[in-house]
């Protein structure tokens, strides 16, 4: 009966589940555990976090080996279960001056005060297929860590604070001033408030935050690669870890409560001389987790929605805004799979109609 | 005679303003950007009247103001300061107070004002008309907004619209982008005289037009002019334009009223400098 | 997943509430009846209309005599809401009938966010003075069946009042929209779109 | 001392799953957290004073998709209770797809009573239909919306959409009905038909076809109205005046479905689903609304379900 079949009931859809999960745990492969995931696909669980935004490896390490490996899926599981998390409290602002950094470069200048802090990334790997990682053994894989190490051993320790590249131009008043936005009231929710634009810039970094890297990605290039207007430099990009301070509610002390990893990139692009003498301007992009490429197109994304009319689809707030969050374009592109007979039955009587009188209004007296 | 139309005081500035704005710019100042805080001033303290069946001519060179001053009549943008009084007498026009500054009003009773009692025809037919909508449905929007719910109603008044204003009734259901410059100014004419507005504004509406087109056009409006006595508002850079259409004209020069007068008077013997240049320039 | 069949006793009072206050709201001028929580009468309705509708992230003020600090203090204690002026409150209790030009002052939303129109609550007394009044009030509009418009089923609120009401909400959608609590638990809503006339 | 290597701030508890909240169970009484319920309370109640008016909130992620009926759904979670029994229907019918996960869902966070019947319900969630029954005072209809905006059609932006609300300015949306007739003779809107609330706001019924919209107009029950992807929340309160754009000589027409009948139970005047025989390739029809289908087979209700939308076109 066609289409009818989709109202299989309760029955068709525990199958379908259980099938799900017969391919999610399929095979005679050693069950992965949510702490190999959160060891050794870091970086899935990072991407998860961030667009789940929010900050729980364990918990996103568990949604990806749910989800089978599919980002979307397992942030969504991530943040669904956000909503069910009372608010206690608000942490307290940090300053990324302080970041305890295991990552940092500027492309603006050659050298930099701190020195360039390469860190760990795959940047300068060829991207040959490591056949050595098939059969990985436990003690070998030890033992070349150990080897690692010590042959890095005899490098400098890493200080504790770096300058901030961008500081230096600002100081030397280079730099555009960007400020919160001069009537914000306080900082916006964008998880407890719908947006309206045009939207404080709280709210925008917000929604970057937690965005879609691959989305995010997209309309980012549409502006570097010339939908847009200007080359960005990325003043400086950091990896590392912030504190994490928190004011206790009830006793109004501040406590620390730990440690979150960031990627942070801020991009530097000339002003077209708009308003007064030309300046520098800055994007900014902050996400959870070490994803690089996700900070540097927020950036880019930050920088381009700071100018006033849009002339590119990525300068347009409300068009990157409303489009970058993977959950729910995710849903909404799935959400075409339910049935929609009745909508279509409408649409078919209003065809039929139409072609059995045709002729426009002016032939026909109505 | 009461006017049908009094503006008071209108500045529109764009940039942070000073306190030395107003003094550092204007006719006599040569400029119309203030030196200090660089903020431009469009137009500054320009007032006038417009009376019933009036034509009112408003000439100057591009940047000298005259547009942003109907454009700002026509709430497209918000003035700096000024004050705007519009008989409302009428049907269909907004119950408001009579001495209320319309720049006062809110957004919603703007645009009622504007769609009852206004019509505009600008020079460039892509702020006027919607390009992807029919001729006839350009026209039936300001009588939609108006409340007309009756579609054979709108075209007739639409085809009789088009009809006066010499566009061929057979194009009504046509997309207006596919037609000649000329054709898509009347139609604009005809979407402006759609709700018998009490003011119609013409901003350079030949501009860019044919010579012969252009002078179709004028005949047009002339024509309708003679015929309906609509209160109009002209401008133009194009002495031709005005001496055809207005009876009284206002010289603008750096956002600021330099001469106006009975427009035979204004062409014939020019007071100011800056209007002695304009005639004289022009065969 | 495991799952949670159980609702703790004050969530289940205030969805019982929370129910009636939606159905007072979509019938305006009808009596329904909130269940309050112990030991605050005689402001026991306002509270329970409190303690479901409000918490740390909307502000309110109370507005009236003598007693309105118990009030204040009843609410701030159920709710965790701050204190917030008048203009800025999104919730504006008036401790008693009338709220004396306070209503006035309560912000009414913008023409693009109306939503942002404060929600009043008045505590009519338990046994009103004067119960004949209401007969000069007609209502009508949405959530109205009678077209020809309806008494409000409730005493004790003075005409000014509505009055009062009608020419804060003459900028429909933009206005308030009000409750009328009795220590009892009766309450009555009025949406800004109901159409208020006063004989 | 040795270079960093990146490594995670802290190591995890042996069981982290113990610094889970809530205590008692792994999830609160139906789903939400109070807070999140008092929000749409809140906001429900705002929607309910300015009929047809888009009310923004601060919409939560659910564990179903977006798009797939969270608005709704945080609706139904927000409003109930134990003693509320729940109908869930898509397309008409209690056991489609969705309609079948979402009261999952709901039952197993609340353990609350599931029914067919329009008539024993309490809270009906729906996704594309109005059910035939006729709705009582007390009940709740909570649609499912896809996309709030009426606007849409005409204009992207949301800022600019705004603005026509706040001014009433919707001529864009007649002219839009002018051109498909200069374009058709005929208005080709099919479902989403835009309706004027209250004489003041234009809104989107949600997908429902135009057979349901009469239904809409002076309604005993109150109707809500949820998209979680979009944060909007907006009502219909009972005895509300909603109407379909329409001109005075173009009207508005519900879908036609004369000389037809349900080949299941022989109802007519219900609104019904075309369906093509596999084995014989003819087209027959049933009712959309299966629920009410099945209450017609059994005999428990007139075979008329309403004056049919089509009369009052």
């Amino acid at each position: 009966m066609g289409y009818v079949a989709v109202r299989g009931g309760a029955a068709a859809i525990e199958n379908a589940e259980k099938f799900s999960e017969v391919r999610r745990a399929g095979g005679d492969a050693t069950l992965l555990q949510p702490e190999q995931i959160r060891e050794q696909l870091h970086l899935a669980v990072d991407r998860v976090m961030g667009e789940g935004s929010l900050y729980a490896p364990d918990l996103a390490a568990l949604a990806f080996k749910q989800a089978a490996g599919d980002t979307f899926e397992a942030a969504f599981i991530l943040r669904s279960y956000r909503t069910t998390l009372p608010r206690l409290g608000y942490s307290e602002p940090v300053a990324t001056e302080g970041m305890r950094v295991i990552r940092r470069i500027s492309a603006a200048f050659k050298d930099i005060p701190g020195g360039q802090i390469l860190g760990p990334t795959p940047d300068y790997t060829l991207r040959l297929l490591d056949f050595e990682l098939q059969d990985e053994s436990v003690s070998q894989t030890r033992q070349r860590i150990q080897q690692l190490l010590r042959d890095t051993e005899r490098l400098q320790p890493l200080p504790e604070r770096f300058p901030k590249v961008v500081e230096m131009l600002r100081r030397e008043g280079l730099l555009v001033q960007r400020h919160a936005s001069g009537e914000d009231p306080g900082l916006a929710d964008i998880t407890r408030q719908a947006m309206a634009f045009p939207a404080p810039r709280s709210a925008q970094l917000q929604t970057l935050a937690r965005g879609e890297t691959g989305g995010m990605l997209a309309l980012a290039y549409s502006n570097m690669r010339g939908y847009g207007s200007v080359h960005p430099v990325i003043g400086e990009l950091r990896v590392g870890f912030l504190p994490v301070p928190f004011k206790n509610p009830r006793t109004g002390s501040v406590e620390c409560i730990g440690e979150v990893q960031v990627t942070e990139a801020e991009v530097i692009a000339r002003l077209t001389a708009a308003e007064g003498s030309a300046r520098f301007s800055l994007g900014y992009g902050l996400c959870f987790g070490h994803n690089e490429t996700k900070a540097i197109a927020m950036a880019v994304l930050d920088r381009a929605m700071s100018g006033g009319e849009p002339a590119a689809p990525s300068e347009d707030q409300e068009f990157v805004l409303t489009h970058v969050d993977g959950i729910e374009s995710m849903g909404f592109c799935n959400h075409y799979k339910l049935p929609h007979y009745v909508t279509f039955q409408s649409e078919l009587d209003r065809l039929r109609r139409i072609q059995a009188r045709p002729g426009r209004p002016k032939d026909e007296q109505p | 005679m009461t006017p049908i139309l009094q503006v008071r005081n209108l500045t529109k500035r764009y940039g942070p303003g000073c306190a030395r704005c107003l003094e550092s710019t204007g006719a006599r100042r040569e400029t119309n950007q203030c030196p200090r805080c660089r903020s431009i001033l469009a137009c500054r303290e320009v007032a006038f009247e417009l009376y019933p069946g009036e034509v009112l001519g408003i000439v100057g060179e591009s940047g000298s103001g005259k547009s942003t001053v109907v454009r700002l009549l026509h709430f497209d943008f918000e003035p700096t300061t000024g004050e705007f009084f519009l008989s409302l007498n009428g049907n269909g026009a907004p119950k408001i107070d009579p001495g209320q500054n319309l720049f006062g009003l809110s957004a919603f009773h703007r645009r009622q004002v504007r769609n009852a009692r206004m019509g505009i025809v600008y020079q460039n037919a892509r702020m006027g008309l919607r390009m992807k909508v029919s001729a006839g449905g350009n026209i039936a929007e300001r009588l939609l907004m108006a409340g007309w719910r009756h579609v054979g109603r709108m075209r007739e008044r639409a085809s009789g619209l088009l009809e006066q204003t010499e566009v061929p009734v057979e194009r009504m259901d046509e997309l207006p982008r596919n037609f000649s410059g000329g054709m898509q100014q009347r139609v604009q004419i005809a979407k402006a005289l759609s709700t018998h507005p009490a003011v119609l504004l013409l901003d350079e509406v030949t501009t860019g037009l044919d010579v012969s087109v252009q002078a179709r056009v004028l005949d047009l409006i002339r024509g309708l002019q003679q015929d309906l006595g609509v209160a109009t508002i002209v401008v133009s850079h194009d002495l031709g334009v005005i001496r055809l259409l207005t009876s009284r004209t206002i010289v603008m020069r750096h956002g600021c009223i330099v001469e106006e007068g009975l427009s035979d008077q204004i062409l014939e013997d020019p007071q100011h400098p800056y209007t002695q240049l304009l005639v004289n320039s022009t065969l | 997943m495991r799952e949670a069949h159980s609702m703790n006793h004050d969530g289940r009072r205030s969805q019982k509430n929370y129910r009636n206050l939606l159905q007072a709201l979509s019938r305006p001028g009808r009596v329904v009846r909130l269940d309050g929580p112990d030991g605050v009468l005689p402001f026991a309705a306002a509270v329970a209309l409190a303690e479901c509708l409000l918490d740390s992230e909307v502000g309110f003020c109370v507005i009236g005599n003598g007693s309105a600090q118990t009030l204040q203090t009843a609410i701030a204690g159920a709710t965790g809401a701050r204190t917030e002026r008048l203009e800025a409150a999104d919730f504006v209790f008036f401790s008693e009938a009338g709220s004396r030009g306070g209503a006035r002052l309560a912000k009414r939303g913008g023409p693009e966010s109306p939503e942002d129109g404060a929600t009043l609550v008045y505590c009519l007394e338990s046994q009103p003075a004067v119960v004949r009044d209401r007969f000069r009030v007609r209502l009508t509009g949405p959530g109205i069946p009678e077209s020809s418009g309806i008494v409000p089923e409730i005493s004790g609120i003075p005409l000014e009042e509505f009055q009062e009401l009608v020419t804060i909400n003459a900028d429909y959608p933009l206005g308030v929209d009000a409750f009328f609590v009795r220590p009892s638990g009766e309450v009555m809503g009025l949406p800004r779109s109901t159409r208020i006339q006063v004989r | 001392m040795t270079p960093r290597m990146p490594s995670r701030a802290s190591a995890p508890p042996a069981d982290w799953r113990d610094s889970l909240p809530p205590a008692e169970g792994r999830y609160s009484y139906a789903f939400l957290d109070e807070g999140a319920k008092r929000e749409i309370r809140r906001r429900m109640l705002k929607a309910v004073a300015i009929p047809g008016c888009q009310v923004p909130f601060g919409s939560r992620e659910m564990p179903i998709a977006r798009g797939w009926g969270t608005g709704g759904l945080q609706l139904t979670l927000a409003l109930i209770g134990p003693e509320d029994v729940l109908k869930v229907i898509d397309q008409g019918a209690d056991d489609s797809v969705n309609a079948v996960n979402i009261k999952k869902f709901v039952t197993r966070v609340t353990g609350v009573a599931v029914t067919t019947d329009t008539a024993a319900a309490t809270l009906i969630q729906t996704r594309h239909r109005i059910p035939e029954e006729p709705l009582r005072p007390n009940q709740l209809l909570i649609f499912q919306v896809p996309i709030p905006e009426p606007l849409r059609l005409v204009e992207p932006s949301e800022r600019e959409t705004r603005r026509m609300h706040a001014e009433a300015d919707y001529s864009r949306m007649w002219l839009y009905l002018y051109e498909d007739i200069v374009k058709f003779n005929e208005i080709t809107v099919g479902a989403r038909y835009p309706v004027l609330v209250n004489r003041r706001h234009l809104m989107d019924p949600s997908p429902i076809p135009r057979w349901d919209l009469p239904k809409l107009d002076r309604g005993e029950a109150l109707f809500l109205f949820c998209a979680g992807r979009e944060k909007r929340i907006y009502a219909v309160p009972p005895y509300t005046e909603v109407q379909p754009l329409a001109f005075e000589d173009f009207a508005f027409r519900v879908e036609a479905f004369a000389g037809r009948r349900c080949a299941r139970c022989g109802s007519v005047g219900t609104y019904l689903d075309e369906v093509i025989d596999d084995a014989t390739g003819r087209r027959t029809y049933s009712c959309s609304d299966t629920a009410f289908c099945e209450k017609a087979l059994r005999g428990n209700s007139v075979k008329e379900a309403r004056p049919s939308g089509e009369d009052r076109a």
